[in-house]
């Protein structure tokens, strides 16, 4: 069975191989989870505490990091975070593209000149990041199940999270590693190349983008024609994560990530599809494993799990459930899960 | 003999001709009758002073007195950006600098200015194939700092010069390919030809506001910015010896430099000494090398000229000038002129300063 | 009977009765409105040839003007517009509000910088324009005609207009004339009082505003006090049509006029109220004056009229008006006409 | 006797007298014996050529050779803005016209600059109020010019000054309160401290990066800008006479101008004169006006000194220095030694002109 959990500080090392070995494809996914031990027990930490609802150092705002288990074998397959408030305390930077209109009367000339706006208009937006999964479960229910799964820890929690959520999808990248639009921007003003910078902006401060980061609007014009033509497009490995994210009803906006150019989706929170149509049940057992397969969850705070089940649903508001799910969610018959269509 | 006076009414044709043959290269001098007539009359107004001070364009003509045809042009404009708004790019940089990452990063950056503006410019210049070398040019050029020493009240402190930029055998500039032309649905000399003809409206419509990172554009357009032109490598030798500098100004096209002076700092104001005019019939040859030259001018506001004369006529208080001469600079006997070396190191300056 | 129409040269002279005083509450309010003899002129016949279909010299997108007629008296007491494309193909200016956050981690700063971006970005939406009204009329049944006409006429002919539809609506003036937004930023770069920048802008070339506005964006932080309040306020006069048009669906976005910092109000052309609500109806008499209050409108290009009549529905699909509308429209039984409840 | 000699550890408790008596106006100079002391071995390192050429930073202190104390201090940092990012603001001016309108504006803007970057900078000039008086004060301050000459090679071609701006007797700033205040959360004392610190990057962090139209500010505010602190006038006239010239940049928190100046045009460069010394037991009265002394230095990189003499010491190729001199200087006869006059137009320099 799968299941989602909030990450422990036991599972440091097995974090640390999933996001692990630099230039992996799993790792290139993942910015915001860091590859150093010391640092990755910090987040989980943070998430620990933030789970306990308590204040944390610095007053940074919560950030959740849960893990997708193997429960048979124990082992950890993946990994997704949630942070309360996009930047968490500073600022979220993004390209917002924008165009001007270049026009003059007298020659009768008229052209569009895009621009890329430094832009921290997201910033305290809910954002899902952190999204790592092991290569052999893409385009599984598992991947489903651990992406979803947040969305139902914020069902379950929705006093912790903004009105608005975020989530920046990864960027063109190319075989060789390269990123055009890095390549293009970035490079010249953070003198490093792409995969330092997008590590350092999920480890450190984000203080070194404020200092390196161009202070001017960037003309798209002046961008290489790779760049150019990588704007707001994804990685092709997200694409069936951008796809799911879709049907949670997120869109691409007029924001770029400043690193990648990689869109960055937005929706209400309110609006989520597996938020609107979760529902609130009261646990009951269940003979034999029939109906559909859903999402359930339970929990609050540090005890959040998420699996898939078969779920029979009754006239009453009752769910049956196999018991052997019982356990997985730690609850029993009669208490309160939450339950969404897959 | 060949004096400098002011540009008149009669040189239409011999500027249409010269403007012609110059090609592509000068803005300010299209080949275009109508804009070289209005030239004149502003030219005509200004040494008349029926003109403001500021919009003032002072145009002299290099005459041959022999055919008297204009065989060459230069001019001073005294207040750029009043009628229309004058840019250029300003060649900054821009720090980048984290301590916590032990990054620390310059980029060369364009800013759009108008800082030129209210400062005078020398412009124009333009010599007849035929009259190139034994120092016309020098003269075309240098009359000019006589006339803005002698009446500085009229022009700022402070002096430029917009050198031309490179570009190939075709006309094409690779700023322009880089940058300008990504803004400008036009090709490069319909654009300097535009704006030459004091039509700048659409610069200002069509133009990028925000500042143009260098890293962004391609080696070859960063390797052109602040440099000149091969036809102009030799004006900006003499302005540099004249003690122009690069003043980090650069053209919006073709990102060629801007030059410039303080009026009083300029070599051959400094070396300009005051004489009195010995009209003499002693026979001089006239034709000695242009480094054994002296230029010498009749000081006059609206009809101002100047020509060349051997440093040897050069005494301590008067200068001896042939009849011709002085016919030529339409001055007599006591009159007061003004001489200045016609080149750097000349005989004359090194006689005076040792 | 009030009566939506399209505006004629004939009606020139009484336009600018209404348009006319300068300093006149009415002619604050209408700023795309010339008030000069010549510029209206060309302005109706610039209308006329767009009913018409046809193809004006210099490729001016299609304008639209209509007036409202008291049918008793052959006066005109108002005016409203519309042109297909905001701006007429040339740029159309608005300030964005974006806020930045200045942010220092080391001093534990944090603190939001609102700026104001120069943007085109809408451009060639259509845009609602020139309405002006006698000031007896206002807040009342031939205030909402007038204005929802035009909702109807796009109805009647959506192929002429974008997906988009914006309206600027006027900013605070103090009883004084002046505009505080203006006397704080636009005066400075353009040298000249509101009301002289806002007529020419109604009237002239747009280049001025390329060759005058200040190229940068302005931090809002450094505009007079009077003037930041003004941020996107509408003027008290403009409260009754502001209403009228968010129940028509339009909401304020991030955009404000460039001149007086009034708010831009936006809305998606298809789900606008009236355009939804509204029907096509075939024509049939009323013996008696019953039913509701509705906007009927009818006719193509120059043919277009509309007015307010008691209506009653049938099941059929068939709308029963008084004959004495009939005529009002230019339309008889078994016509097409468009209805719209109030 | 009064010596200028490179700043040493022993100076640190005079240092800290001077810099808390001289209270808020000192940004480079903070009250904090902690980094008074990193100072002190920063300019160790430097004069021991311990660091790298770039970083250095060159202390001088004013010695009373009586009293063994430092009562003054000058430094020169060889280059600006590579520690940490340099801001400046550039006062540039932004036109706008509508030929069709017929409006023409001239918009002053301020842009933020880094282009001071790699220029060395004069700075940190403190003398205590007992030692005002006398050329106390030019000495401590032209000393540097005499070193930026004699080891040229480690600095820019340029050097600059910032001026303190204009700020009350509340250490008040008009440009602070219209401007900065807007944007850092902080007071101008704290501001100006922190930024002295060297703690720069809330600089980048907060500072708003886009340019800042000037009729948007104040009239108090834009009274300021390019403006010194009353305080600070005498310093810039100094500095005038020498050949700075305003450059167009202020300071980003009270609008203080920048003066620059090439150093080959320093006056007190261009007057610099070399000689040998000659130690002489002949009576001198060391003690005449400062328009009638000169300073002689002792051309040492590592150990660098200058004190001041009567220009009537001066010979054709020598001068002559009493051996309590020659001992401050650490000099003996036969040493080369290179003096320039220690006001304008002093008494010795107008000798050598005519």
């Amino acid at each position: 069975m799968w299941l989602v959990r909030p990450a422990l500080l036991d599972d440091v090392n097995q974090i640390l191989e999933i996001a692990g070995a630099a230039g992996s494809e799993t790792a290139r996914l993942s910015s915001t989870l860091p590859r150093q031990h010391e640092a990755l027990a910090e987040k989980i930490e943070h998430s620990l505490a933030s789970l306990a609802g308590k204040a944390t150092a610095g007053g940074q705002p919560p950030r959740f990091l849960f893990v997708l288990e193997d429960t048979v074998t124990g082992r950890i397959h993946g990994t997704a975070g949630i942070d309360a408030r996009a930047g968490n305390g500073q600022p979220f930077y993004n390209y917002r593209r924008d165009a001007l209109i270049h026009a003059s009367h007298e020659l009768g000339i008229s052209s569009r000149v895009d621009v890329l706006y430094p832009s921290h208009a997201l910033t305290d937006h809910t954002l899902l990041c952190s999204f790592s999964i092991t290569p052999e479960l893409r385009n599984t229910e598992a991947f489903e199940l651990l992406s979803r799964a947040r969305i139902l820890f914020i069902a379950g929690h929705r006093d912790w999270f903004a009105q608005h959520i975020t989530v920046e999808i990864q960027g063109v990248q190319l075989a060789d590693g390269g990123v055009p639009f890095w390549d293009s921007l970035g490079r010249h003003f953070f003198n490093m190349d792409f995969e330092t910078a997008d590590q350092h902006s999920g480890v450190l401060s984000r203080t070194f983008i404020a200092e390196l980061m161009p202070p001017n609007p960037i003309y798209v014009t002046l961008l290489s024609e790779a760049a150019q033509a990588a704007l707001g497009q994804p990685h092709e490995l997200t694409v069936p994560n951008l796809e799911l994210l879709q049907r949670e009803g997120f869109q691409a906006g007029c924001y770029l990530d400043i690193f990648d150019a990689g869109p960055v989706l937005e929706a209400r929170t309110d609006a989520l599809h597996t938020l609107v149509t979760s529902r609130s049940k009261t646990l009951h057992g269940a003979s034999e494993e029939g109906g559909d397969t859903c999402l359930i969850s339970a929990g609050e705070g540090a005890g959040f799990r998420c699996t898939l089940a078969p779920v029979a649903d009754t006239l009453e508001g009752t769910l049956k459930v196999p018991v052997s799910i019982w356990e997985l969610l730690d609850k029993t018959a009669g208490d309160e899960v939450r339950v969404a269509p897959c | 003999m060949l004096v400098i006076r002011p540009l008149q009414d009669t040189d239409l044709d011999d500027l249409y001709a010269m403007a012609q043959k110059a090609g592509k290269g000068l803005t300010t001098l299209p080949a275009d009758r109508d804009l070289l007539q209005r030239k004149i009359n502003l030219a005509r107004e200004t040494f008349n002073q029926r003109c403001a001070p500021e919009a003032g364009l002072y145009l002299f003509a290099l005459e041959d007195t022999v055919t008297k045809k204009a065989v060459g042009i230069s001019g001073i404009q005294a207040r750029v950006g009043l009628d229309e708004v004058f840019y250029n790019y300003r060649l900054s940089v821009t720090v980048n600098a984290s301590k916590e990452l032990g990054v620390h990063v310059r980029t060369p950056t364009l800013h759009l200015s108008n800082d030129m503006t209210d400062t005078s410019e020398i412009c124009s210049l333009l010599l007849s194939d035929e009259y190139q070398g034994g120092g016309n040019g020098l003269l075309l050029s240098r009359c000019r700092f006589m006339y803005l020493d002698e009446f500085h009240k009229h022009f700022s402190e402070k002096v430029f010069a917009e050198m031309r930029g490179v570009s190939d055998e075709q006309g094409l500039s690779p700023l322009w390919d880089a940058l300008g032309s990504k803004f400008f649905d036009m090709e490069f000399t319909e654009a300097d030809m535009l704006s030459g003809l004091g039509n700048k409206a659409f610069i200002a419509e069509l133009m990028p506001k925000y500042p143009i990172y260098l890293p962004m554009l391609p080696d070859s357009a960063r390797a052109v910015i602040g440099r000149v032109h091969g036809n102009t490598a030799p004006a900006l030798k003499m302005l540099q010896a004249e003690g122009f500098n690069f003043n980090g100004m650069v053209d919006i096209f073709d990102g060629g430099p801007v030059v410039e002076a303080f009026v009083n700092t300029i070599r051959t104001v400094r070396d300009s000494r005051n004489r009195h005019a010995m009209v003499t019939r002693n026979a001089v040859n006239l034709d000695v090398p242009a480094a054994e030259r002296v230029m010498v001018s009749n000081r006059s506001f609206r009809n101002f000229r100047v020509t060349t004369v051997p440093a040897s006529c050069v005494g301590t208080d008067t200068i001896s000038l042939s009849p011709a001469v002085a016919e030529a600079l339409q001055i007599e006997s006591g009159d007061p002129v003004r001489l200045a070396p016609l080149k750097d190191r000349g005989k004359w300056k090194a006689q005076r300063q040792r």
